[in-house]
């Protein structure tokens, strides 16, 4: 039976793709190290400030929510690596649609500290112009963005653009209709986008083993689309899968999948109480992995530790007071703003409906000023 | 003027869509090679190519996705849902995506896509291929609702559809695929009358009876029957269900006092309740009587064998116009 | 009596029904392990183990089909889908199969599903989790809906829901769910009123105000205010939507002549639209004013900073009961 | 890279499984052959006899539909070996969930006549009682049945039953998010089911190609759930697979997909002109592949070809004169009959409108008598 059925590939890999380790080596022996061959140490420093800027960012983007300065944060904390290196990775222009959860997205795409704020405050929806940062505003229907990405990436055929989408989702995600069906259309197509599913081994409290019993990265291949399975703690391997896949996908070969295995250290949200569900052992083991403390071990081998840390620390205060004047500073729309971009060109409903809830507010004024 | 079929009149609107805009991308089950099951996209393909008029796989969630995603790269997908009944997995990316974008976005990304739906029953079809879903489209912000009952209206209000900004549902009575009418090619879109507004299909004086999509002609018919009684009934096709033009609709119920409110969905919060009810808060001094609703019962569409049964037909229409005037012969029908 | 939130009396209800009916079966997202985002199945799954205690994968859709086949099966299967706005990826199933069955079968297959969905706003949420889609259900024919407005209810209701036969759409207004209330957990279900029953909240002579869910405290507060300025409002807590109990509001708007709906969702086609038109109908010549809705805006549900300018309020409940008493001060809030 | 990307095993199964071939041979030199070997001469023929009888009443269908006796149709041509094998591998509490294309489940299920002509012709949804048959009502909506298959077969699971639900589809339904997600479900809880996808070539005017650049039976794996590929038009290569997936299942190893590669030799429904979309060629090179044609041959040879074409025409003619008999004579329910079954219990807004609808309808008949 054994030469019948088909069954997954189940060696072709093993372990995922590490190209630095835990204590700060660099692996140069494996297939996918030559491609980021060019990123020697002051390049690895620039990511290393990167993913430590987006870290304080998150610490702040906590704080001010425990402060009531916002109404909920979806900690990013441990999954810095994949979201920085996703970008770094990308042109400008390639365009991502992300998750809540793709705080290093914004921050590596240059977003403002008053858009990282707004949203979570309750003040906006959408904090920045996706065309400004070529992203998404962030989704929050599981797996819904995937679908985008694949569209755009149908648009990018149709106009002859260079562009990639690049489709960032979870891995809980991956049981959701929307997420299958983006690789039945991506790869129906061809089209150029890449997909990364960032494993953070949780959705909320459910295992990831409860939504796939087997690697995730072993879904994409039977869709037509092959797979990389990285370290996504491993900012250097997370860079060489995004290569090959925009790299695929720019020259017109179609997409690609990566599963970038991480963890997500804090909580769910700021709502959530992780301790209903997993242990201090298994946020332990993973503290040991944290992809900021390997980049920094090499750093202080090479001795550029402490001049990063100092560049980095400068960025994050000013960027961190940034936030925290944003917040504090907030001032909230009029009431009249909610029936704003419903429609692009005028409505009768909401027009009328403008009108009523104007004069009913204006009431209030007359009553007062009587 | 060119007499033409709807489905002709529609296959023109698109065809003229994709000529005028290389922004426009239509989408769908069986559009390309096929021309559509009902021949809707019939030659568009081998005109405009595969990578406007694009065969998709079987998923309608994605299909709603991936226009959404077009948009966000600045098309503007035409969409078509192959029946009715078969909306609903992708109501998902319709409601929490097509609808909120832009409100989300606060206008920086617009969802100019159209989704078009074979719409509705009496043409003997299986289960799930006559469904009336529009109120779940109209209870939704952020979407524009249009019905058509005409080749006309089709040719135009498709092309209105396309070149709006938001995104429109865009309903096609299936059963008037093959009926005829006048229509002129040649027609300025911006010339014609918005798609948002409604139109007297048949002035009157006693009873304004308002309804949209097939049922124009029966309400027609149902004037032309009263008419031999001595009643004088005014039809208001709606054409546009979200927004609905008030404006003409209190026009009329101003001067008849008497409204029968008319469609094939279900009644329990359907667009006849909004009707009704905008009219009864909009109207009230001028109602003589209670408002009435002939509606498809509540339940789901029957078997086509069946089928006549729970759609409005004439005699019900009039018999919802006697209840209205006061002279109901027959027992109440529609609560 | 004891005295519990509403949180708990939905967690009482789970775990008696759960003792009860071994072919009751708990599904949804986080519900086993965490015991729920809300907690409302706190403690079940190490009670009745992880076999009717289900954490199942990330997807609506699949969680309601799902349960449709352990429907076939003979389970009764409670869902959980865990914010209003995660519905509609389910929306398929429930609206093709879950509504259908019944009838598609002709009675030989039923479908004993509870879908309980964690609903409404005022709670300060994110994009997607202050959702009132009720309407959605309510206009689709084979579905039972209701929704409840207090510990009592929802403690006999939701084990009402999992032992009828019919599928019932069961929404729990979330901001209500730490609010407590007594709750007698030994009252037998059958003795206590059917959930299809409408529930006079508060006697009053003046005005019909009729709402349902979080707006039920919100209206008896609007009664208290306006009974200081001599107005007496009858509150009527609808409890079921779907089907409405005609018998108790029309019993009341006919003593009182005067109506009001109020809802968080949308305006259009919602299920205020429903009432407004059925009483319109069905009680024209005792109306004295206009009917008035106070509903959500017919736009997304907006950013939390924003909501309460969305939501009814008590001023905007009493606007609407100064214009229907036509002492409008004023102007128009609601069309 | 090779090492390191996941593709899907490309090699494993080249060819669909095939025990008859073409020419009427069995192959015994399969590893799946053992499985079938207790298929003699006289098995085959009655697997003959219930692929004629399946043919036939399919032709009848399309008959009674050209006559006007029937709305619609959905040819199963082609497609008799796989929907045969499928039931006679089963036990018979073993509950299928099709779609509209099943025929052979339901003939081989003993559904009567009138069950197969009422539906089409429009007088009802349901012919006949899922419990019965232990089959549901054929569903309409693609894919959604495979949840419901699940579903059932997580049932099992937990009242201790040894049944297996099969799920049935098509090349076209392998798209639908519903379809993915079943895979997840049936993975994630190792629930009893049997996938099984009839690759008939065709969704519509679609063909599989649009769907997938790969085999679809190279989808299952990914999920975690073991797949076959099988010539569809093999009766004897269906058994064995179905066999196989139906042993996994029942001995508590969970879920098996089965891709049964065949082909829809009519149109897909009568409504439906196939010679837009595919060539003569193509079909009359599948009419060679004819999965009764094969198993004629083989019958021819053993002499056993006439008997059973002489009780298979027996059977026919007597179950297609019942179908005649039962389109014919068939009476429309009354109109009241609409507002039965909407729901299970008394409900007021129903009722209400059954009043009225019967006070409407009198008014008729009063009217007719005054
Ligand atoms: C359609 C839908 N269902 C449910 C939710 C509620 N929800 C929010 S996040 C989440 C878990 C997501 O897990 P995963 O995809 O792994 O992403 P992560 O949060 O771990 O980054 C759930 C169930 C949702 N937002 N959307
Ligand atoms: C959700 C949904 N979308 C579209 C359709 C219309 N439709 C009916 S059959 C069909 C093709 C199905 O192809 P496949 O799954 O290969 O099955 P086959 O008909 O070939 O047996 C389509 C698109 C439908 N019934 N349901
Ligand atoms: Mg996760
Ligand atoms: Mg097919």
């Amino acid at each position: 039976m054994t030469s019948t059925v088909n069954e997954a590939a189940a060696a072709v890999q093993a372990e995922p793709v590490q190209l630095l380790t835990p204590d700060g080596e660099r692996r140069t022996d494996h297939p996918l190290a030559a491609s980021v061959a060019d990123i020697d140490d002051h390049a690895l420093a620039r990511l290393y400030r990167d993913m430590v800027l987006v870290r304080r960012i998150d610490a702040e983007g906590v704080a001010l929510q425990r402060q009531g300065q916002l109404g909920l944060w979806a900690p990013a904390e441990g999954q810095e690596a994949i979201q920085t290196a996703m970008v770094r990775a990308c042109n400008d222009d390639d365009f991502f649609f992300t998750s809540y959860r793709e705080l290093g997205v914004l921050v590596a795409r240059g977003a403002e500290p008053a858009q990282l704020v707004l949203g979570w405050r309750g003040e906006v929806f959408g904090t920045f112009d996706p065309h400004d940062l070529h992203v998404a505003t962030p989704q929050i229907i599981i797996g819904a963005q995937t679908l985008h990405a694949v569209g755009y990436a149908m648009g990018v055929q149709r106009d002859g653009g260079d562009q990639v989408a690049v489709a960032c989702f979870g891995d809980g995600a991956t049981s959701q209709g929307d997420v299958n069906e983006a690789m039945v259309f991506a790869a129906s197509f061809g089209a150029p986008v890449v997909f990364v599913c960032s494993n953070n081994q949780w959705a909320i409290s459910e295992p990831v083993g409860l939504q796939a019993h087997r690697p995730l990265a072993d879904r994409a291949p039977g869709f037509g689309i092959p797979s990389l399975r990285v370290d996504g703690n491993d900012v250097l391997a997370c860079t060489a899968a995004m290569r090959w896949a925009l790299e695929r996908a720019r020259s017109g070969e179609g997409p690609a999948y990566i599963e970038a295995v991480t963890y997500r250290l804090g909580p769910h949200t700021t709502s959530d109480d992780p301790t209903r569900y997993r242990t201090a052992e298994e946020v332990a083991l993973w503290r040991t992995r944290d992809p900021l403390l390997r980049v920094a071990a090499l750093l202080r081998g090479r001795g550029l530790l402490e001049q990063a840390d100092a560049e980095a620390d400068a960025a994050a205060a000013e960027f961190t007071a940034g936030m925290r004047r944003a917040a504090v500073g907030a001032t909230t729309r009029p009431p009249l703003a909610i029936l704003d971009h419903v429609y692009a060109e005028p409505h009768t409903g909401l027009d009328r409906q403008r009108e009523q809830f104007a004069a009913y507010l204006a009431g209030f004024d007359e009553e007062a000023g009587a | 003027m060119t007499e033409l079929t709807m489905g002709k009149a529609l296959n023109a609107g698109l065809a003229r869509a994709l000529a005028d805009d290389d922004r426009v991308v239509v989408m769908g089950e069986d559009i390309g090679t096929l021309g559509g099951v009902f021949r809707i996209t019939d030659g568009l393909q081998s005109r405009f190519g595969a990578q406007r008029v694009v065969d998709t796989p079987l998923a309608e969630s994605a299909i709603v996705g991936t226009a959404v995603g077009l948009a966000f790269r600045g098309f503007r997908p035409v969409v078509e849902i192959q029946f009715d009944g078969f909306v609903y997995p992708a109501f998902d990316q319709i409601v929490c995506q097509v609808a909120k974008l832009h409100y989300r976005t606060r206008g920086a990304v617009r969802m100019p896509i159209t989704i078009r739906i074979p719409w509705a029953g009496g043409v003997g079809a299986a289960e799930h291929h006559s469904e009336s879903p529009e109120a779940y489209f109209v209870h939704t912000a952020g979407l524009r609702v249009v019905a058509v009952s005409n080749p006309q209206d089709a040719y135009t209000m498709l092309r209105q559809a396309i070149a709006s900004d938001d995104p429109v549902v865009f309903f096609e009575p299936k059963r008037l695929y093959h009926a005829k009418g006048e229509v002129d090619l040649d027609a300025d879109i911006a010339d014609a009358a918005p798609m948002g507004v409604a139109r007297v299909a048949r002035p009157g004086t006693d009873v304004t009876l308002v309804t949209y999509g097939a049922q124009v002609q029966v309400a027609l018919d149902a004037a032309t029957a009263a008419e031999d009684e001595g009643v004088s009934i005014e039809v208001i096709d709606l054409r546009s269900l979200s927004p609905v033009d008030y404006r003409t609709v209190t026009a009329s119920v101003r001067a008849t006092g008497r409204l029968v409110v008319a469609h094939e969905a279900a009644r329990e919060a359907g667009v006849g309740a909004e009707i009704v009810a905008s009219i009864a808060e909009q109207c009230f001094e001028y109602l003589e009587a209670a408002p009435q609703r002939v509606t498809g019962f509540d339940i789901p569409y029957p078997p086509a064998k069946l089928e006549r049964h729970h759609l409005p037909d004439l005699d019900r229409m009039l018999d919802a116009v006697d209840r209205v005037l006061g002279r109901g012969h027959r027992a109440e029908v529609d609560a």
